[in-house]
């Protein structure tokens, strides 16, 4: 059975997302849902934030292709992915991936797995805003 | 001789300081490979950060030996680890 | 450094959870949230819903132990665990756990663990309410 | 010989329809597992389903060799994967 359209959501946001929603489909017994929110420093140096940046329509697609897979390959109910695009301050939620199963294990190596592989293959770029002028 | 235009994202962008290179290639026909070679003779800066970047064309990936046409829409998709 | 009391939080609720809180610890990069929801059906059986039974103060003291155990062996921020006590009927949440760390892989692999343990180590029981009259 | 009240709970507690089980001991100063066996002779029905289970006394997990005194909370502690 390959996943339905209605199995996988992708949202891309202008700025830091706002707050969950209560996504719960039926028939899960297992909603977990991963937040990235931007740290105030990155490789010691202090950032303002971070500007994300895509590619689209490639970028949507592919994060719905990549969803589907996760769906299909780990049995799951439904994922939702969001993604802010443009500037994210320090402390904001810039990442949010919802997975529903009817168990945990399945709902946690889907949602490890779709993140490793987004970070390997979706153009979706992340720049740091140092804190004192450009780089 | 060809030249095709390139446009360019996140990091890679930053560091060329520009959205778009043109990329001169001596083929008609160029492959991606030769695309993203003319990229990095194009912006030197560039050219050390290109190991882990391939070419969408048309919003497609493609590998190093696939065709590339003037007209198509073409990308580097660098991949930083980021997200 | 052994984890604070802030770091963990407990929380035991008399029927099905509220909606999830914005939870979100300063300094966190990654937090997790886990929901576990009743299903309607247990080996192949209809159910109503499940009753939950804690033994208390050794449930919530031992809940807190697990989740200092889990923070400290996963250099995680902090943890907050959510869960039903009483009846619980389908679809709604009975469990909820929260986890936030700097980065995500110390996050799922402490929520993973933090489950297993739970349900080998903590004096706390479900039992089916069947759909058709006793059992 | 001493008398043991033993709480039971969740699928244990519903098995047996009981919350609470009298456990006769020969000793007058039980073990955690002489109190256990206990349990299953004053309650068949559970005597195959305590084999995951431990006892707590006053609160704590003890092991089958831990001593029971007269006077102590004890509960059997079943673990059946739930949650």
């Amino acid at each position: 059975m390959s996943p339905t359209a209605t199995q996988v959501e992708v949202q891309l946001t202008k700025g830091a997302l706002g707050p969950a929603t209560d996504w719960r489909p039926k028939g899960a017994g297992a909603v977990v849902q991963f937040e990235g929110v931007v740290r105030p420093t990155e490789s010691g140096r202090s950032l303002r934030g971070l500007t994300y940046e895509c590619y689209e329509p490639m970028t949507s697609r592919m994060l719905g292709e990549l969803g589907a897979d996760i769906v299909e390959e780990h049995g799951l109910i439904a994922l939702r992915v969001e993604h802010s695009i443009g500037f994210v301050a320090n402390h904001a939620v810039s990442f949010r991936l919802y997975v529903a199963s009817a168990h945990r294990k399945a709902a946690l190596a889907g949602m490890d797995q779709f993140i490793d592989r987004m970070k390997q293959t979706i153009p979706l770029w992340k720049v740091p805003e140092w804190e004192n002028g450009d780089d | 001789m060809t030249t095709i235009t390139v446009k360019l994202f996140g990091p890679q962008a930053r560091l060329a300081q520009k959205r778009e290179v043109l990329a001169a290639c001596a083929s008609d026909t160029p492959t991606a490979g030769e695309v993203l070679e003319a990229v990095g003779e194009a912006c030197p800066i560039l050219a050390e950060h290109l190991d882990n970047s391939k070419l969408a064309v048309n919003h497609e990936l493609v590998t190093s030996t696939d065709p590339v046409r003037t007209g198509d829409e073409v990308a580097v998709i660098g991949m930083l680890g980021g997200g």
